[in-house]
């Protein structure tokens, strides 16, 4: 039986049946690949062609995942540990060939073989410890988890590959054989989708074309039992940047466009008002999947005066203090965005009330209440250039990096260094290489190269909303604390890292969430890291296009369509 | 008759001192009304850029975190009184915001409180030079109302004045290029002079560097060469780091002019001549052979300017030249276009640095063009 | 002509040998690596960054990966892409056409600009339309190529709402191209370089004319001009067939040289325009310390400039005989 | 060498008595490589000079006549150590020059000067005439302080000019007058011996003289001993005491002034006597005229380099290189027939 | 002497003056002369006396701006036997008497011919303007030019380029093109000035028999008096802008009129006329004084009156008029009479 998509997913049914057409999306930067494995960007054509093409999928008027290429709910044992999946019989690859629990168990294969260098190789580790994925017939699948794990159907859910393509290349030719399959220059005619689209036709540095994979509508149907997707083609655009896609955009070359800011939606309210363009426009809409922020090196043994300042929780409350958010907001996001207080991003609404009714604080903009911790930590005279000295008459300064060309950031440092300038804090705000600045912050050690970051960070879910990488002690991103050995340096951290491993193995949404607000709290009260602004999240499309969601389901997280119900009028 | 003494010299008009070289030029130089116009203008573009911090009513990053005018416009100056339609002091009015979320425009409007000019007003305090302290602004709205603010071109991202930042950015845009260009004329000179005077080994490294250097494209050497140098160094000296590469990358055109014309300098009779008087290889090189190069150096130089000019633009344009709290005019262009399509259409006078670039290079280039022609041998009898 | 060309090609090889170290080496000495901004994903393991390192190569000595690049390249294999994991011959030829393309365009332009208004200026020396010539020239030399298109594509676009005439913004070809049919598929292509290169062309054209307009009044002055007329020529003659002739013969001779600056100086219009050619990907090369695409870039336009320069000094010999290649 | 006076004796300046050998040029060569091929190796010569052996003796005037391209500013610049000769030797005052140091010949530039054909390309543009004059002062630190000026307005009024002169730039002068300030320049450190290549060849007919008059006094005041270069036999003529011809790099004939014009003795002297147009236009008389152009210097003919448009050439001529044998008293020409002239 | 034909070319008060930044410059002050047919007029003069801006005067050719013909006339009759005033003749006119009845060679053969054209193509150029004929027969032309002028093999020659060719080989190319449309009038201005005493004896030589050939006139422009005394039948001396004397070639030389032309004669060495006796002082040459005037800043009177030797008070008052001295010799000098008489007493 095909899987039907619920009519409750689209604001504007197709009820007339329009067929055929395309939906011209843009991308910034040039793809670098069609090989699924070797893959690493964010909007990619493996991503596109195996869009719809996963044993789960997630609902966005309830976040649940319901079965999409499995035939039912998966079987669970093993005190939730080992998951069954039996897979909806019938579905094809866009050559003809039948999608079996083989395409699962050889693309899990390739995923984790550490020769291939998959970007998805980590998502089939928990806690280092592997999943394994084993056939138990051609239509069923059978994942084991190392450890219970909220996010186990966001991990069974991988797009399958073809085994009859990848397998046979990687029984032959291991790593090797895999990774020279479907490179830009292979005919779109060799490629193989399991998805909604199949690439058609791709020139390098301008634009890529797919179709529609015929198999796919086979056993996708609309709530009328239509075949999906209704679009004939889903082309991209490959633009210079962002101001490029706006202009065409503008010029009725595009379908849709993200816009980032007051300044995009004033243009496109202006050519709607003109009657140059006819679009749907709605501001807005959400707040942004990602976050802005400062952190304060705890690891600087060269200079144990600064250590110990970075590793006052008075002194970063006062930093607290000092962010102007609400000028933040006002400048360097037009007006359009809202202040933050934690690592969870605003989008993720439940966790964040939980945690505020749990009782995490937020430091705001106070720079009196900012001098009276300063002052506590001694600082309470001023020289003549008006900046806090200590004792030994020694300026309250640091160095605040961010990396150079973001502009909203290089405005956010600004604005921070100019209020904390008022509160007599000496902030030396500079911009530097990307590159250099990720070298830094990731640095490992007693001793590491940087006084304070303002970076942010994007990605992740709604299920568990707290970075694996970030929370717990020892991890990348821990970037306050990443000394030799990995260890927390206070109990805080302890109780976040520990919080962070009992919510990830909690299936009880509910639950989740409580824990989540408790490492909220402790995470406020530490504020390791300084959380300042996000933005909004904005829709606007075409309107000779249809079939995007209700407007109560658009969000920075789910989008504004699913592409599958995407038609032109 | 057999005398060999000329007769009273025939019909000249006998100077007191000698007219050098550079006379003679100046005196093309002088009947060339463009190039003289350039010239003027280059000298005031260079005034404004020393005397930037007392012209700029404001200081370079002052802007208010209260009192938001991102992007305010451009304020005009009126000089009659709207009710009296009598001359006043000169003033502007104050400007409410408000963004418009039907729109999306941040709509500015005036109020009816005016602000008066004054000439000669305290304000941020500076030093120009580096050295010369003031806190003296030709103009400003002074202390009565402090959140009075004269916006000759406008506001630009953080609501800091456009006008004092311009200023402020020609510095920095008008001594990259001089700078840069000085330097590769230097480095240009001493590897050509070394090539041809060493010759063998030392001219084949030279001249197989200046191969290398100019057989990558300038933008990707450029580029590369930036990537070296950690973005997180002082701004300041970032802006050193991109005069040194500028410079290090045009050296190569003038070393082999200079190698070629010292080599064919070196076979002109006047050279033969010091030779037969016993004049050493060093006086030689430096009294003869390096001279004869004057002329395209001076030319070189006015018309290399431009062109580092333009590049640097074009560098700060891709975020590799000047960084804040340093600007250029490339720089406020760059910080110009991330505002894509509004830029040019809801706040056009974020555009205006591009116009001192074009103004600058073009004084520049009917300079450099105008000394060419004085430098034309051709042009003399 | 055949040995002149080999000995072209082997003069050329320390070149492109110390071209690619020296880019090698600056690579190198850039802080991070093509891995870097995986580190910031927190999604990539310690394990997974080492693993890629290894399959990189990253993990070995530069000398290293140098000398195996060098003597693969020798062989016609310019390495892997990290980026696409692919032959980078693969990657950057279709953007190097591109980019020649352009060029090529550009260039034509900017003769077809330079050459009649630098002669009308040596004809017409210091009347008034040379004057205004010039100081429009000027002024538009002044014009950043990247703030010139900046204004163009502004204009176009208001154009193109007031009129409705479907004027491309960027990129390369239209969305239909693959359905074009061949003489419509080259005259897409040229739709949409004309603008860029028109940019690119105006901007430049300045300098060439003032170069042509001093060549074109030096030449003016020769004796056999003066030979030309006496034997009756029509001005026109004198000046197209004896002048011009003589005074492209500098310009000629550069034409070579050209290319690497003309590159470059695409490179910005490249970027403005959202133009697939060398520039804007050798930007995310760099960016991306893509360390090999980066030096295959380099070697493939050293060897464009080589066969440039070769070109034109085959140009040169066929516009003065008194140049023997051979 | 003692200080050098600070005014002109008009006479030798008594090392030697006039008359004996001052230069002696033995086989000088001097070959110019051209470069080609793949490693721009040396794939032939111009053999500009080509053994040319002569001596001239003090307070003598000796002219070096032939056509343009025989070599003989190469020689001129040869001998000076201007240019390296490329084999043979250079007696000066009985010194092999050719083997002296750079530094040793710095002392050796004080006797030995030359003055240039072009007055414009001579006197470097950039430098007022008296820094042109002074340099050699300053060089050989010869009347410092007050005196060098003194010296150099002294020199000028020597030439003919005036010290006003002095602050004047070379551009600001006619080619008449910018010779006389070269040949000031050759004066200012006393040189016994001076090479004058074509110094009048450059100037307007009314000039010349002028300045070949300034020339022969001064040689005469001085006791200079001058090698005189000149295409024009006429110019030289009178003002030589003997003259050599080239032509080709080598030396055809050498014999004293007037016995060269009156009764030369070489083909290519006869050739070239008859060639130059006589001011008189009553005098009608049959030419010479030799046939074809001067043959490249870098493949010179075999044997005898003017076989190829002599008259009197025989088999013999393109085998042997004649030698430069004395058939009269002070009278020696390079040519193997002695049945003809 | 002179030859009684009719006059084929007259000029009458010919001014032409270039204005510069510096100032006028009058490089040609009131020139008059004729050419008969089949003759050959010398013009001598020094460098700067307005030889070549006369010469291109008759052409037409002289640059405008800074040049221009402010006065006189230039009487030419052509081939067609109308005498036209090349003064006022319309451009399109004087092309066709460009090459065709007047043809012209410089003095310099090394820059005067086109390098980036064969030697062929340059003089089929020609023919193919002016006598209508087609590519192919105008390079036969061509051919047959240069076997006339003298070149070797000129088959193979007629497709060499310039720089393949020696300096007086570029000047038989430069002949063999001015006369491949035969001219009435050549104009060769200091044809052999930059060529060797050898070389210049050939071309002295081709042009000579040519002229007998072809029965053209000759206007030949030197300061070379030798070639003067060779080539000439009559003279014109210019000194200044101005023609100082005129005459039959034999009278100018032994018996000037001008102090300028008698100094010119002067300060010429003759061949085998000095003997130089070996302890007595050197002979030496009689110079002119003084310095070629600045064309800029002629002086009022007489140009000649600061070099000359003499000169009276009168000779700065005014130019002296060119008084015929008879027999067709004239001379612009107030005190002509008495050099003639001194002469005369010189001779007695
Ligand atoms: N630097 C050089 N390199 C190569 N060949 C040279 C060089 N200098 C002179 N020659 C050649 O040497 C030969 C003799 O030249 P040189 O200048 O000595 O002749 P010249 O007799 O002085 O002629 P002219 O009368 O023209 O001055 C000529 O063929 C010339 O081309
Ligand atoms: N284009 C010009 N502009 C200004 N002055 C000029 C120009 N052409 C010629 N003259 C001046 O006219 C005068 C006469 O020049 P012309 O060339 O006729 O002299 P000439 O007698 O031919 O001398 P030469 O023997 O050097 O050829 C000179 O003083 C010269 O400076
Ligand atoms: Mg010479
Ligand atoms: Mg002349």
């Amino acid at each position: 039986a095909p899987f039907v998509y619920p009519a409750a997913w689209t604001a504007e049914q197709n009820t007339a049946n329009k067929r055929g057409g395309e939906f011209r999306d843009y991308t910034i930067s040039d793809f670098k690949t069609f090989n699924p494995f070797t893959s690493a960007e964010a909007t990619s054509i493996p991503l596109t062609m195996g869009a719809g093409a996963g044993l789960f999928t997630q609902d966005p008027r309830n976040d649940e995942f319901i079965p999409k290429m499995a035939d039912g709910p998966a079987t669970v044992s093993n005190n939730g540990k080992r998951f069954v999946v039996k897979i909806r019989q019938g579905m094809k690859f866009s050559d003809g060939q039948e999608i079996t629990a083989d395409d699962w168990v050889t693309t899990f294969k390739i995923h984790t073989d550490d020769k291939v260098g998959s970007n998805s190789y980590d998502s089939f580790f928990l806690n280092d410890k592997p999943i394994t994925v084993k056939k138990i017939n051609t239509y069923t699948v059978q994942f084991d988890f190392p450890a219970v794990s909220a996010t186990a159907y966001a991990t069974m859910s991988y797009t399958p590959w073809p085994d009859h393509v990848f397998g046979a290349a990687y029984r032959s030719g291991g790593a090797e054989g895999v990774k020279k399959l479907w490179g830009l220059g292979t005919a779109p005619a060799q490629i193989v989708s399991p998805g909604m689209w199949v690439l058609s036709s791709y020139r390098a540095g301008e634009r890529a074309v797919l179709s529609a994979n015929k198999s796919y509508g086979d056993w996708n149907k609309d709530s009328r039992g239509q075949a999906l997707p209704y679009l004939a083609t889903y082309s991209y655009r490959i633009v210079a940047d962002l101001n490029a896609a706006l202009a065409a955009y503008l010029a009725g070359q595009l379908d849709a466009y993200g816009p980032r800011n007051a300044d995009d939606l004033a243009q496109i309210k202006r050519a709607i008002d003109g009657g140059n363009l006819k679009a749907y426009l709605k501001a807005n809409v959400s707040p942004q999947a990602s976050s802005q922020w400062i952190t304060f090196n705890w690891n600087k043994a060269s200079d144990p005066a600064k250590q110990k300042l970075f590793r006052d929780v008075r002194f970063r409350r006062a930093m607290s203090h000092i962010a102007n958010r609400q000028a933040m907001v006002q400048l360097a996001l037009g007006g359009l965005g809202q202040e933050t207080y934690f690592s969870t991003y605003p989008i993720f609404k439940n966790q964040i009330d939980a945690g505020l009714s749990a009782g995490a604080p937020q430091y705001k903009y106070d720079l009196a209440a900012a001098g009276k911790l300063l002052a506590q930590l001694g600082y309470t005279k001023k020289n003549s250039d008006g900046y806090l000295v200590d004792k030994a008459g020694k300026v309250l300064e640091f160095t605040l990096s961010t990396n150079a060309g973001n502009t909203t950031r290089e405005q956010l440092g600004r604005i921070f260094a100019d209020e904390a300038k008022k509160a007599g804090v000496k902030v030396n705000f500079t911009p530097i290489d990307f590159n250099t600045l990720v070298g830094q912050l990731t640095a490992k050690g007693e001793n590491r190269p940087f006084d304070a970051i303002l970076l942010g960070l994007s990605g992740g879910d709604n299920i568990w909303s707290f970075g694996s990488n970030v929370v717990p002690c020892g991890t990348n991103l821990h970037s306050y604390n990443n000394p030799t050995d990995g260890k927390c340096a206070t109990s805080q951290e302890q109780l976040m890292t520990k919080l962070f491993y009992q919510g990830d193995a909690e299936l009880n949404t509910a639950k989740r969430l409580a824990i989540g607000a408790q490492l909220m709290k402790a995470e406020g009260e530490l504020q390791p890291v300084i959380y300042l602004v996000g933005g909004s999240y904005h829709v606007t499309y075409n309107e000779r296009v249809g079939g995007e969601y209700p407007t109560n389901l658009q969000n920075s997280y789910y989008l504004s369509r699913d592409t599958a119900l995407t038609f032109v009028k | 008759m057999t005398t060999t003494t000329p007769s009273t010299p025939v019909a000249r008009t006998s100077r007191p001192r000698g007219q050098s070289q550079f006379a003679v030029a100046w005196g093309q130089f002088r009947k060339n009304r463009l190039a003289q116009t350039g010239g003027v203008l280059i000298i005031l573009l260079y005034l404004m850029a020393i005397f930037a911090p007392f012209i700029a009513p404001d200081g370079l990053s002052n802007y208010s975190t209260s009192n938001i005018t991102k992007f305010h416009p451009p304020t005009p100056v009126h000089i009659r009184d709207p009710q009296t339609g009598a001359f006043t002091r000169p003033f502007v009015y104050q400007y409410t915001q408000q963004l418009n979320l039907d729109t999306f425009v941040n709509e500015y409007r005036p109020t009816n409180q005016k602000c008066p000019i004054y000439f000669g007003v305290r304000g941020d305090s500076y030093k120009i030079l580096g050295f010369i302290p003031g806190s003296l602004h030709l103009f400003g709205t002074g202390v009565d109302v402090p959140t009075c603010k004269v916006y000759l071109m406008g506001g630009e991202a953080l609501g800091r004045d456009l006008f004092t930042r311009i200023l402020y950015a020609s510095q920095i845009s008008l001594t990259i290029g001089v700078g840069a260009v000085v330097l590769s004329t230097i480095i240009g000179l001493f590897m050509g002079a070394m090539a041809a005077f060493f010759g063998g080994i030392v001219d084949t490294v030279i001249m197989r560097m200046v191969e290398v250097i100019a057989a990558i494209p300038y933008l990707f050497l450029i580029i590369l060469l930036r990537s070296i140098f950690p973005k997180n160094i002082n701004p300041i000296l970032a802006l050193y780091v991109i005069l040194g590469i500028l410079a290090f990358i045009s050296w190569g055109g003038l070393a082999r002019v200079t190698r070629g014309q010292l080599l064919s300098v070196r076979e002109l009779d006047f050279v033969a001549a010091a030779k037969s008087l016993g004049a050493s290889d060093n006086r030689i090189m430096i009294r003869h052979m390096l001279p004869t190069m004057t002329t395209y150096v001076i030319v070189g130089l006015s018309l290399g300017i431009p062109a580092t000019i333009l590049t640097e633009s074009g560098l700060s344009f891709i975020g590799i030249g000047a960084v804040e709290p340093y600007v250029s005019w490339g720089s406020l262009l760059s910080q110009a276009q991330e505002g894509g399509l509004s830029s040019l259409n809801s706040r056009p006078w974020v555009l205006i640095p591009g116009f001192f670039i074009v103004f600058t290079v073009g004084c520049f280039q009917l300079l450099g063009d105008g000394l060419r022609d004085a430098f034309d041998p051709r042009k003399r009898q | 002509m055949i040995p002149f060309l080999l000995r072209r090609v082997v003069q050329s090889i320390p070149t492109l040998l110390l071209a690619s170290v020296l880019i090698f080496f600056v690579i190198q000495l850039a802080p991070g690596d093509f891995l870097t901004p995986a580190r910031l994903n927190p999604g990539i393991s310690e394990q997974q960054l080492a693993n890629l390192s290894q399959n990189f190569g990253l993990d070995r000595p530069v000398w290293q990966q140098y000398l195996l690049w060098m003597g693969n390249m020798l062989r016609g294999d310019f390495g892997l892409s990290f980026q696409y994991t692919q032959p980078v011959l693969d990657v950057i030829w279709p953007r190097i056409v591109n980019s020649v393309w352009l060029v090529l365009l550009y260039i034509v332009l900017f003769y077809a600009i330079a050459i009649p208004v630098g002669v009308f200026g040596a004809v017409k020396q210091n009347s008034v339309g040379d004057k205004a010539v010039n100081v429009v020239l000027y002024f538009l030399l002044g014009f950043p190529s990247f703030f010139l298109s900046l204004i163009v594509i502004y204009g176009i676009l208001l154009l193109r709402n007031k009129t409705n005439i479907d004027i491309p913004l960027n990129g390369m070809t239209s969305d239909n191209f693959d359905s074009l049919n061949a003489v419509q598929k080259v005259l897409d292509v040229l739709k949409h370089l004309i603008i860029p290169a028109l940019v690119l062309a105006v901007t430049d054209a300045a300098g060439l004319t003032r170069v042509i307009r001093g060549q074109m009044l030096e030449v003016m002055h020769a004796d056999y001009i003066r030979t030309a007329r006496a034997k009756g020529v029509s001005e026109r003659t004198a000046i197209w067939k004896h002048t011009f002739r003589n005074a492209i013969v500098p310009i000629v001779a550069g034409i070579g040289g050209l290319l690497p600056a003309a590159v470059s100086g695409a490179g910005f219009a490249e970027v403005v325009f959202a133009y697939p050619g060398i520039t804007p990907m050798l930007l995310t090369a760099i960016n991306t310390s893509d360390l090999y695409l980066i030096a295959g870039f380099t070697v493939i336009v050293t060897i464009l400039l080589i066969v440039g320069n070769a070109l034109s000094d085959i140009l040169l010999a066929v516009v003065d005989p008194r140049i023997k290649v051979g | 060498m003692t200080a050098a006076p600070s005014t002109y004796t008009g006479k030798d300046r008594g090392m030697a008595a006039k008359g004996d050998t001052l230069l002696d040029v033995q086989h000088l060569e001097k070959y110019f490589p051209i470069r080609g091929g793949l490693l721009s190796r040396v794939v032939a010569n111009v053999k500009a000079v080509n053994d040319i052996s002569f001596t001239v003796k003090r307070g003598e005037v000796v002219g070096l006549v032939g056509e343009s391209g025989s070599g003989k500013t190469t020689a001129g610049r040869a001998i000076l150590r201007l240019i390296e000769p490329t084999g043979g030797q250079v007696i000066f005052n009985g010194t092999d020059i050719t083997k002296l140091s750079k530094a040793q010949m710095r002392d050796y530039r004080r006797e030995m000067q030359i003055i240039f054909q072009d007055p414009f390309a001579s006197l470097n543009p950039r430098m007022t005439v008296s820094d042109i004059i002074g340099e050699a002062m300053q060089i050989h630190n010869l009347h410092p302080g007050k005196g060098r000026i003194d010296r150099i307005a002294e020199l000028l009024q020597r030439v003919g000019l005036r010290p006003e002169h002095m602050r004047r730039y070379p551009h600001e002068f006619s080619g008449g007058q910018r010779q006389r300030i070269g040949i000031a320049r050759a004066l200012a450190v006393d040189p016994t011996f001076i090479v004058a290549d074509e110094p009048v060849s450059a100037l307007d007919v009314s000039i010349q003289a002028q300045v070949v008059n300034l020339m022969q006094d001064l040689q005469e005041e001085l006791g200079l001993t001058v090698l005189f270069i000149a295409h024009d036999l006429h110019v030289v003529e009178y003002i030589c005491d003997r003259m050599i011809v080239m032509y080709l790099g080598r030396i055809m004939e050498i014999a004293p002034s007037r016995e060269l014009n009156t009764a030369p003795k070489h083909p290519y002297t006869e050739a070239l006597l008859s060639a130059a147009p006589v001011p008189d236009p009553t005098v009608k008389r049959q030419r010479i005229i030799l046939e074809g152009d001067i043959p490249s210097p870098i493949n010179p003919p075999s044997g005898c380099v003017f076989r190829t448009r002599c008259r009197y050439a025989i088999e013999e001529c393109a085998h042997t290189v004649p030698e430069l044998r004395e058939v009269s008293p002070d009278h020696f020409k390079a040519c193997i027939r002695d049945d003809i002239l | 002497m002179t030859h009684q034909g009719e006059t084929l070319l007259a000029v009458n008060g010919l001014k032409t003056y270039f204005y510069t930044d510096d100032g006028v410059v009058k490089s040609v002050d009131g020139v008059t002369f004729h050419i008969k047919k089949g003759e050959t007029l010398a013009v001598v003069g020094e460098s700067g006396s307005g030889k070549s801006v006369t010469s291109l005067s008759v052409m037409r050719l002289i640059a405008m701006p800074p040049g221009k013909i402010v006065e006189g006339e230039i009487l030419f009759t052509g081939k067609d036997g109308v005498q036209k005033n090349l003064v006022t003749l319309p451009e399109s006119d004087m092309r066709k008497i460009r090459g065709n009845d007047i043809s012209m060679i410089f003095q310099e053969p090394m820059t005067s011919l086109n390098p980036v054209y064969t030697v062929g193509d340059q003089i089929a150029e020609a023919v193919q303007l002016h006598q209508g004929k087609n590519k192919k027969e105008a390079l036969g032309v061509a051919t047959d030019m240069l076997r006339f002028v003298g070149i070797p093999a000129p088959e193979k020659r007629v497709h060499e380029y310039p720089h393949q060719m020696s300096g007086g080989m570029r000047q038989r190319v430069m002949i063999a093109m001015a006369l491949s449309c035969n001219p009435a009038l050549l104009i060769a201005d200091e044809p052999t000035t930059a060529l060797d005493v050898t070389i210049q004896a050939q071309i002295l030589d081709l042009m000579r028999k040519l002229q007998t050939d072809i029965g053209m006139s000759i206007l030949f422009i030197t300061h070379n008096l030798g070639v003067v005394a060779e080539m000439a039948d009559r003279v014109v001396v210019m000194y200044g802008g101005r023609v100082v004397e005129e005459g039959d070639v034999v009278e100018i030389f032994k018996a000037p009129r001008h102090p300028y032309t008698m100094g010119l004669l002067n300060s010429i060495p003759r061949p085998g006329e000095y003997e130089h006796i070996p302890g007595q002082p050197k002979p030496r040459l009689e110079a002119i004084p003084g310095n070629v005037p600045n064309p800029l800043n002629l002086p009022p009177g007489c140009s000649f009156e600061p070099r000359c030797k003499f000169a009276v008070p009168e000779c700065s008052k005014a130019v002296p008029a060119l008084e015929d001295t008879g027999h067709g010799h004239m001379a612009r000098c107030i005190r002509w009479k008495e050099f003639e008489q001194a002469q005369a007493e010189v001779t007695a």
